[in-house]
């Protein structure tokens, strides 16, 4: 060992055999409690339950995928096939594996399958009952492995539902919930799983689980891909972030969810057995959400996108990625998240049409796109961080970002002149004679704060009165359009699948809700285009995997551009950190097996991957 | 006044250093109003430089320049922890030289208003008050709130002094004299809880900085604020004691010891001044 | 030191404080000589302020800051090696204190600690220099109590629960429970009423004759001195005015303010008019130049103002402090004023 | 004595009338937070997925009717105490259904063992030293004692309870920074447990300790040094009585009442724990409890918390003044 | 005869002892005597400690109800509700203060008192009207408002002190003052002093003291009628010097009898009067039944 740090206190759990994972999640209230069918029973998720002990019938990875055992970052895993649906989308028939038992001996079933979808969907407060209710006609079992869906409605991507991302919806184990009477006030203590673990023990006070890998562990779709290596894993929650850097530096921790920048790049440099996803610097998984710029499209000072485009380009690039992730951010100039496979599919076939890209200004065109600003923050931290700051270009590109709008205060001004605004001094004035002024909502947390903090004075230097109001619970105000501007993220993807329905489905204007009412989530920008209504609709109506569905998501992010409606700026990068002093293996940007943040489900891939260090 | 001052500083070391300390950050704090930079500004200066010359207490990682930064973070924790102070002092004079004096079912209703605030737990209610208020919850509408629960403990001292004091002659040679009651409570026996009132200003005021910092580590202040706490804050939510910017924490830390230090000299030696005890001793009664 | 138990020499005892600049110096005790014989009572009269209990302080021992003694010396013979207490070790001090030399503080109602029990105190105070414990301690305590007119009960009882007569019968059986040889007693009967004041007396010159100690004691009322005193001091200003045997000083006073206190005691079935001292107390920060008394005095001679009068033998065991003392007389109620023969 | 119970009596009524209006005040606060407990759930439940808008519809309208939110406010609060006087707070809306008392029965011992531990020793050093350096004024040890606690003490609690886990966690590595007991022992009254236990808790204890004590010694040795000024101390130590009685048992004992009174409304205040200690060395108690369930929405259990936090001082003040009598004689005779 | 102060079977009950049981005492029990308004007299109380004297006075100056019986001045309950009616009677009704020392806030000039007073019972608004009335009754007591002015309590002597505070009493003229023991806190040498005052002010201003004391002689010295009062009863009342000369009751005669003399200077007479206190004590367990009975010199004695 050596002279950084204690070993651990953990006599019984052998740290050849043991993996310990930090969970991000705070202190879990109900900790003896695993049925994950009931909503807001205040349990873990993330504590290895959703990680361990369940499953569905596919898994989509944000990242690349196990080579051969995924494809397209598709995995089959409770199915044993993609599914497959009937001309309108109307039926969807899957198949299942065979040979995956339940960790008390019992076959896993299309019963099982059958049972998860009719219980939820006469269940209120099931995390699915809306889903089923709403979309399920019909679900039966044709035979042991097979189970057939009839939809009240054609849905081309009913799927999803049983895809998880980063969660879905888990089978249920039959033979155990059938008992319950009523399953929303069972405990599920302990849980019967489906994954090649089982629990071993947990903190009565919610704050860690151990999880003991099960003898027959080859019965699990998990481990029909490979062995876990692990015997024990150890999930541990509510640790701040400065103790999940001494802890991960003392050797008590493997893996760690998020870190800050500074931390990061402190324990990076301080302990050489720790990795970050990228070898050097910026060291950060992008997620695959992209946090933007949000104006609420039912308040009228943003109703004109002549407005929305001139503050897109007050801002500087450059300045927000120094303030937010010190440099470690991926720009991303449209509305897909720089991660995952996105750049192949939608970043680096668009960029010679964004750099091509005119705004007409009202009194000249311009071309606002500068598809180097990746390069040229990485020379901006290369002084500090030397040799960690790759230099090939394409490794900058993907750890920078393809490019951003450049600055360009003098066509922002020349937009705002057009929309009729006025200039007072250094202060803009709207139409109707008041002074250009709002509110953007930032988190109170971590790096979208900062860079919230940064866009408002980057805006005020330019003549907009913007204020940056922290609020400790912004999503309650998003979801009512209780706010002016926002800075969220109205984008999530697969990441490591092109689709955009994840997201894109729910922009369609039929679910604009009134102000003040509650909007369904991630179109919180409350935009409604008939040109974006029609680009859905023909997503609906395509398969999956249909290449068109690339070519509408083009078409998408072509709309996005000439609307503005909200500013993307970078992914969501994650400083997810794993140290390689008793186990390694661990995924990274150049082998992007899967996704490092753990508390995502997939990350159960990791653990078939890994190795220990010694014996 | 003026002589009186002379005198504490001349002959009494405790008031003199005391007076040096608060006087150094008074004027630091006040320095802010001549500020070249506005503190919420980020990013105008190199992240993460040490003190030097050109920066005195270094900058943050945030890019901004601790002198400044500080400075306006002082000033507002000073008016807050002041503001709480003033006004919690001034419930709690009222409530215990009124409870006290006048006594009966007065005493009874404010001593069980008393318990009812000692009883209702602070912190909840200035998070939940957080949570309503949002962005109008200013440091002005906190320090109202903080001045509302400040009061009760030194209340109740104030009026253990002040039913003493209703008891002893003057009183009641004040009412013979037809003095109003308001007139006995302000000039016969607010003198008298002066030393209560100081020595408590003080604990009042690090009390309510003390509350500030912990609202402000959790994020339930107006972070964009310079306070003591906003500016710990970000210090932690920028890992600044692991990484080693130490002196995001240590120079407000020394500021802060430095002001209390001070404030406790003072509170002493004006005690010692204004005790009637000592000055009974001095006329040799 | 022969017959004399106490003897002080020229002590002077002043308050020094330094208050914010202003050094204030109250010359308490400003030059006193006197001595106390074996199983004498010594009463010590004198105006509110002008020192009694600073001097006191000393012959007890209390002597902290600010009263410093500036000069002189006060011994103490019990037998033993002779103790000057202003120069004694803490030590030295410690071994005669309760034994030999016990002191009634001034003001019963603060003396006694409040939160404890009678009983209590009395351990703490007199279990050591007894060396007495447990029952034949308390049995002590208890027949010393009878003494007192106190029954046992009080032992259990906390101070307030007593009245003002019963709790001075308290600190002065604190006092003499150990039967010392010399008694310190500051105003013990102040504040009692008439028959109580009298009844206290009374028990403090039993027990002072049962035990043959001697005792000074201090009261400005001079018919207390009157009845338990044998000699008697009268300080004004810090210094001894005059010392004579009890009859001598109230049949014939050698000094103007002695005869003036003798003079203005009312007396039941009389009702001449008495007459008031006029003016103010001097300060004993910045005391009159010579005599401290002449600014009030109705004798003063220009030599009085300038040149401090010796106290000198004026009369068996009689001294006094003035330029005049032949020509004090007492004052023959009806007059009015200090009467003078010129 | 047949005072004494018609004082205490009365005195029980005032107290249940503190609670009350206290309990009340809580509830118009609570009441008054627009944080919905239902969307706090919805968002848990949507942020990482991708249910449709129909669906998280229905949902919301499933979770208002269990929660009860919808009601007029009138019915929740006369709901809430006759529940609450059935001894029944209601489920926690975090983490429902299970009951908020249970949740606050967990966090409880927690929260007590660490708080009820560190102030008494708080109390017991501070007033301890406080007494002593206000009687042996020229002491140096407890002249030093004393600017150490006057430094320390306007430090921001949450910067001393971090130098303390940067020291014992991160530059000498010698003691636990995270949790209530290791994870290889088994709860329950064992060696090992209780030892685990004991280990978890000594950095948390020694940063409340720190922080706590200056408070104390200042304040008793203001009180003490006022005592001593007092004729019966001066009196028993011209009589010679011992020191450490005149310490003890004078002055010390003399400036305690007004110390425990305010140590009954320190106790009370540990019902609602510390939020930093929790949160800085993640120990497990009520101080995070009370945070997330005021983020949470979930008002039952704030509530809770509250509840007992204010009964907790409410009886707290009620026991000092009954135990008044005792430990000053002279409130006896008023 | 019109009577200025009536006191007509007063009684006062306190609930006495703490939280650990309580009985109640009867500080006053059945007082009654009058003063009349064209003859100012020094009036005494004397009594043991705790016998009800402080109580009784502090009822007639209204401070405290009486638990029976009612104290009529000028005809009129002292009690008043409205503030207006307490300061009118106030002003007829002034009390004279036990400590000089203690009766001035040490904090604060003397003169602030003597002001106030005259601004709130003369009505005196302007600075010259206000002036004259101290410095008027200033000079009724041997000082002057330029000796007063602007000087803190520690700067007058003790008498100088009780002067002002009798001076401030007499700024309304009240016809009546109630000195609750002024003398019991003063040295002998000042003791005279006020006490020649109050005799002073009886004959040269017409105003009528009632003189509260637990000495006998300086109620000898100057009072005109007395009452002797045990455990809140009248043992004995009427002409003092016929009362004094010649107690009949036999606490009166304990009281007599426990003054120190200072006649015997020397001879120690220190003797307690025991007998008289066994007769005293006998006479008090038997008090309950007893009543006040009239003698020929005018004197009432219980019996
Ligand atoms: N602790 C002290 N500090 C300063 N001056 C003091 C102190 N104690 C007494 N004095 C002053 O010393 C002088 C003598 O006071 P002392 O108490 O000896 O008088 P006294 O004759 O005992 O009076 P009394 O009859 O009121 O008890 C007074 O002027 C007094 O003000
Ligand atoms: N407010 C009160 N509450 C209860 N008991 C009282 C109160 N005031 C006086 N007493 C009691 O009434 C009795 C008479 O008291 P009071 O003060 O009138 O006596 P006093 O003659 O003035 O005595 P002293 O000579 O000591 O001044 C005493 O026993 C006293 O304890
Ligand atoms: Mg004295
Ligand atoms: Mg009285």
């Amino acid at each position: 060992q050596d002279a950084g740090g204690t070993a651990p206190d953990l006599a019984q759990f052998p740290r050849n055999e043991t993996v310990i994972v930090h969970n991000p999640e705070g202190i879990i209230r109900n900790p003896s409690w695993f049925n994950l069918w009931a909503v807001g029973a205040g349990n873990g998720t993330s504590n290895g339950l959703h990680n361990l002990t369940t499953d569905t019938l596919w898994f989509i990875d944000p990242d690349a995928g196990i080579e051969g055992a995924s494809e397209n970052a598709v995995y089959n895993s409770l199915a044993d096939d993609l599914w497959q649906y009937n001309a309108d989308f109307t039926e969807m028939s899957v198949k299942l594996k065979q040979g995956i038992f339940w960790s008390d001996g019992v076959e896993f079933t299309a019963d099982d399958v059958v049972f998860t979808v009719e219980k939820q969907k006469a269940t209120p407060g099931t995390p699915y009952n809306g889903a089923f209710s709403a979309q399920v006609a019909e679900v039966t079992a044709p035979d042991k492995y097979s189970v057939h869906f009839k939809l009240n409605a054609p849905n081309s991507r009913f799927h999803a539902l049983f895809s998880v991302r980063w969660t879905a919806a888990w089978i249920m184990p039959k033979h155990v919930y059938e008992k319950v009477e009523d399953i929303l006030t069972y405990d599920a203590n302990p849980p019967v799983s489906i994954g090649p673990y089982t629990l071993h023990s947990f903190d009565p006070n919610g704050t860690w689980y151990i999880w003991q890998k099960r003898e027959d562990w080859q019965r699990t779709a998990l481990g029909m891909i490979a062995e876990p290596k692990p015997k024990f894993v150890i999930y541990r929650n509510n640790i701040t972030t400065d103790n999940r850097l001494i802890e991960i530096r003392n050797g008590n921790l493997d893996m760690v969810h998020d870190l800050t920048p500074e931390g990061t790049f402190a324990v990076v440099k301080d302990d050489p057995q720790i990795q970050g996803w990228f070898p050097g610097f910026p060291y950060a998984h992008p997620d695959p959400t992209l946090p933007m710029i949000i104006f609420n499209h039912q308040n009228e000072k943003f109703q004109d996108k002549r407005v929305r485009w001139a503050l897109a380009l007050m801002l500087d690039a450059r300045a927000m990625s120094m303030a937010s992730y010190r440099g470690a951010a991926t720009l991303s100039a449209i509305s897909v998240p720089p991660t995952g496979t996105h750049p192949r599919d939608y970043h680096a076939p668009l960029q010679d049409f964004l750099i091509n890209y005119e705004v007409d200004t009202g009194t000249r065109k311009i071309k606002p796109y500068d598809p180097n600003i990746g390069l040229q923050i990485a020379d901006m931290v290369r002084p500090q961080f030397g040799d960690a700051v790759p230099t090939d270009e394409a490794a900058v590109r993907n750890a920078f970002g393809y490019g951003w709008w450049k600055q360009d205060v003098a066509a922002a001004e020349e937009l705002l002149t057009a929309a009729g605004f006025t200039k007072n001094g250094n202060q803009w004035m709207m139409p109707n004679g008041e002074p250009f002024a709002f509110e953007l909502m930032v988190p109170q947390e971590g790096v979208i704060n900062r860079l919230g903090v940064m866009i408002a004075q980057m805006w005020s230097q330019a003549g907009v009165q913007a204020t940056a109001q922290v609020d400790s619970d912004p999503w309650g105000r998003q979801r009512v359009g209780n706010y002016e501007t926002n800075i969220a993220w109205a984008v999530e993807t697969w990441g490591g699948h092109p689709d955009l329905s994840f997201f894109l489905d729910s922009y369609h204007s039929a679910y604009v809700a009134k102000p003040g009412e509650s909007q369904p989530d991630r179109n919180w920008m409350r935009w409604t285009d008939p040109r974006l209504d029609t680009i859905i609709e023909n997503i609906r109506k395509i398969d999956f995997n249909d290449p068109k569905g690339i070519e509408y998501g083009h078409e998408f992010v072509k709309l996005h551009l000439e609307e503005m409606p909200n500013i993307p700026i970078m992914a969501y990068n994650v400083f997810s950190i794993q140290s390689n002093r008793f186990w390694t293996g661990w995924p990274n940007a150049e082998n992007p097996y899967a996704n490092p943040v753990t508390n995502w489900s997939n990350g159960r891939y990791i653990f078939t991957q890994i190795s220990p260090v010694a014996g | 006044m003026f002589a009186v001052l002379r005198d504490l500083i001349r002959y009494n070391a405790e008031f003199t250093i005391g007076l040096i300390l608060v006087g150094i950050v008074a004027i630091f704090a006040a320095l802010s109003f001549f500020s070249p930079v506005d503190p919420t500004q980020i990013y105008l200066a190199i992240p993460d430089q040490p003190p030097s010359a050109q920066y005195w207490f270094g900058t943050n990682s945030r890019g901004q320049d601790l002198f400044w930064q500080l400075s306006a973070a002082f000033k507002n924790s000073l008016i807050f922890g002041i503001t709480v102070a003033v006004l919690s002092r001034i419930i709690s004079i009222a409530v215990g030289l009124a409870a006290g004096y006048l006594g009966g079912w007065v005493d009874r209703v404010l001593m069980f208003i008393n318990d009812i605030f000692v009883a209702v737990p602070i912190f909840p209610i200035l998070v939940l008050f957080y949570f309503v208020l949002r962005n109008h919850m200013d440091s002005f509408t906190m320090a109202l709130i903080m001045a509302c629960f400040g009061w009760p403990f030194d209340a109740r001292l104030i009026r253990s002094v002040a039913l003493g004091l209703k008891h002893r002659e003057f009183t009641r040679h004040a009412v013979f004299a037809g003095m109003s009651t308001r007139k006995v409570l302000l000039e016969e026996h607010l003198p008298y809880v002066m030393p209560i009132v100081f020595s408590t200003f003080m604990n009042n005021m690090l009390w309510s900085i003390g509350m500030e910092v912990t609202l402000a580590v959790l994020g339930f202040t107006n972070i964009n604020n310079p306070t003591i706490g906003t500016v710990l804050y970000w210090a932690n939510s920028h890992s600044a004691m692991v990484v080693g910017v130490w002196w995001w924490v240590l120079i407000p830390v020394i500021l802060i010891v430095i002001t209390f230090v001070g404030l406790f000299l003072l509170a002493v030696s004006m005690n010692e001044y204004i005790d009637p005890r000592s000055r009974l001793r001095r006329m040799g009664a | 030191m022969g017959d004399n138990i106490l003897e002080v020499e020229a002590l002077k005892a002043y308050y020094q404080m330094s208050y914010f600049g202003v050094n204030r110096e109250v010359r308490a005790v400003d030059g006193i000589t006197m001595n106390v014989k074996r199983r004498e009572v010594y009463g010590i009269a004198g105006e509110s302020s002008s020192g009694k209990t600073s001097f006191i302080k000393v012959l007890a021992a209390a002597i902290r800051p600010p009263l410093r003694v500036i000069a002189g010396s006060a011994t103490y013979d019990f037998g033993g090696k002779p103790t000057d207490v202003t120069v004694a070790t803490p030590a030295e001090i410690d071994a005669i204190r309760w034994r030999h030399l016990s002191y009634i503080m001034q003001g019963s109602m603060s003396t006694l600690n409040p939160v404890r029990r009678i009983g209590r105190i009395f351990e703490d105070f007199a279990a050591r220099p007894l060396g007495l414990s447990g029952s034949a301690f308390r049995q002590r305590v208890v027949e010393h109590l009878g003494h007192l007119k106190l029954p046992p009960s009080v032992l259990n009882a906390y101070p307030h629960e007593l009245s003002g007569g019963m709790r001075q019968r308290v600190t002065i059986g604190l006092a003499t429970v150990g039967k010392p040889d010399f008694i310190i007693a500051d105003e013990p009967t102040t504040a009692l009423d008439v028959v109580v004041q009298k009844d206290v007396l009374s028990l403090i010159k039993n027990l002072q004759t049962e035990m043959g100690s001697s005792i000074v004691f201090v009261t400005h009322d001079m018919s207390v001195h009157a009845n338990i005193a044998d000699r008697i001091g009268i300080i004004y200003a810090g210094r001894l005015v005059e010392e004579a045997p009890t009859r001598a000083l109230f049949t014939a006073p050698k000094h103007p303010y002695s005869a003036h206190l003798v003079a203005s005691l009312p007396r039941i079935g009389d009702t001449t008019q008495r007459p008031a001292l006029e003016g103010r107390p001097p300060s004993l920060a910045a005391p009159p130049a010579g005599c401290r008394f002449h600014p009030r005095c109705p004798l003063a001679i220009d030599k009085c103002k300038t040149e401090a009068p010796p106290l000198l033998a004026v009369g068996p065991d009689h001294r006094s402090a003035c330029w005049r003392a032949a020509d004090v007389e007492p004052l023959v109620p009806g007059h009015g004023r200090v009467g003078v023969t010129a | 004595m047949q005072g004494y119970l018609w004082f205490a009596a009365k005195r029980f009524i005032q107290l249940l009338a503190v609670i009350f209006f206290g309990v009340s005040a809580m509830f118009v606060v609570t009441y008054l937070s627009p944080i919905d407990p239902v969307e706090q759930v919805l968002g848990r439940l949507s942020a990482r997925s991708n249910l449709s808008p129909e669906a998280i519809a229905a949902t919301r309208l499933a979770l208002t009717e269990m929660f009860g939110t919808d009601q007029p406010v009138l019915t929740q609060y006369v709901n809430f105490w006759s529940r609450l006087l059935r001894g029944d707070l209601g489920a926690s809306l975090m983490a429902f259904p299970t009951p908020a008392m249970e949740l606050v029965l967990r966090a409880m011992p927690w929260t007590l063992g660490l708080l009820l531990t560190s102030t008494a020793i708080t109390f017991v050093v501070g007033n301890l030293a406080g007494g002593l350096a206000g009687y042996f004024q020229n002491s140096r040890l407890l002249k030093a004692f004393g600017i150490v606690t006057m430094g320390l003490q306007p430090i921001p609690y949450y910067i001393v309870a971090f130098i303390i886990l940067i020291v014992f966690g991160y530059l000498w590595p010698v003691l636990p920074i995270s949790g209530g007991f290791a994870m290889d022992v088994r709860p329950g009254w064992t060696l090992p447990f209780i030892l685990s236990v004991l280990q978890h808790s000594l950095l948390p204890a020694l940063s409340l300790v720190l922080v706590g004590l200056g408070g104390w010694f200042i304040g008793m040795r203001a009180l003490v040094s006022n005592i001593v000024t007092e004729d019966y101390v001066t009196y028993a130590e011209l009589a010679g009585v011992r020191r450490d009685t005149i310490v003890g048992d004078y002055v010390i004992r003399n400036a305690l009442v007004p110390q425990v009174t305010a140590l009954a409304m320190v106790i009370g205040g540990v019902f609602s724990g510390t939020v930093i200690t929790e949160q800085v060395f993640n120990y497990p108690g009520m101080g995070s409890l009370l945070v997330d369930a005021v983020n949470a929405g979930d008002y039952s259990t704030v509530l809770a918390v509250c509840t007992i936090s204010i009964a907790a001082v409410a009886l707290a003040i009620f026991i000092v003044d009954l135990l008044h009598p005792l430990l000053d004689p002279r409130v006896r005779a008023e | 005869m019109s009577a200025l102060l009536e006191v007509a079977d007063v009684g006062k009950r306190f609930q006495m002892g703490g939280i650990l049981g309580r009985q109640e005492v009867r500080a006053v029990d059945e007082v009654s005597f009058a003063i009349a308004a064209d003859k100012p007299e020094i009036f005494t109380i004397i009594g043991e400690s705790g016998s009800g004297k402080t109580t009784l006075a502090r009822m007639i100056l209204g401070l405290e109800r009486p638990s029976s019986g009612r104290i009529l001045f000028r005809g009129e309950p002292v009690h008043h509700e409205n503030k207006a009616d307490r300061l009118k009677f106030m002003a007829n009704v002034q009390p004279v203060f036990q400590n000089p020392f203690e009766a001035f806030n040490p904090l604060k000039r003397v003169d602030r008192y003597l002001q106030s007073t005259a601004r709130r019972y003369l009505g005196a608004r302007d600075k010259a009207a206000i002036e004259a009335a101290m410095d008027g009754a200033l000079q009724k007591v041997g000082l002057s408002l330029a000796e007063i002015a602007g000087r803190f309590p520690h700067e007058l002597s003790g008498g100088q002190l009780q002067r002002v505070a009798i001076a401030r009493a007499l700024i309304p003229n009240p016809p009546l003052l109630i000195a609750d023991e002024p003398v019991s806190m003063v040295d002998a040498s000042l003791r005279m002093a006020i006490v020649n005052l109050l005799k002073a002010l009886r004959d040269d201003f017409g105003v009528s003291v009632i003189y509260i004391t637990h000495d006998l002689a300086t109620a000898y010295y100057i009072s005109d009628r007395l009452i002797i009062m045990q455990k809140g009863r009248v043992v004995e009342m009427g002409p003092a010097r016929a009362v004094l000369d010649n107690p009949e009751h036999p606490y009166s005669q304990l009281l007599k009898a426990s003054v120190l003399s200072a006649d015997d200077a020397g001879a120690g007479n220190l003797k307690p009067a025991n007998e008289l206190l066994q007769f005293s004590n006998d006479r008090l367990s038997r008090a309950d039944a007893s009543r006040l009975e009239e003698r020929a010199d005018g004197r009432r004695v219980r019996v």
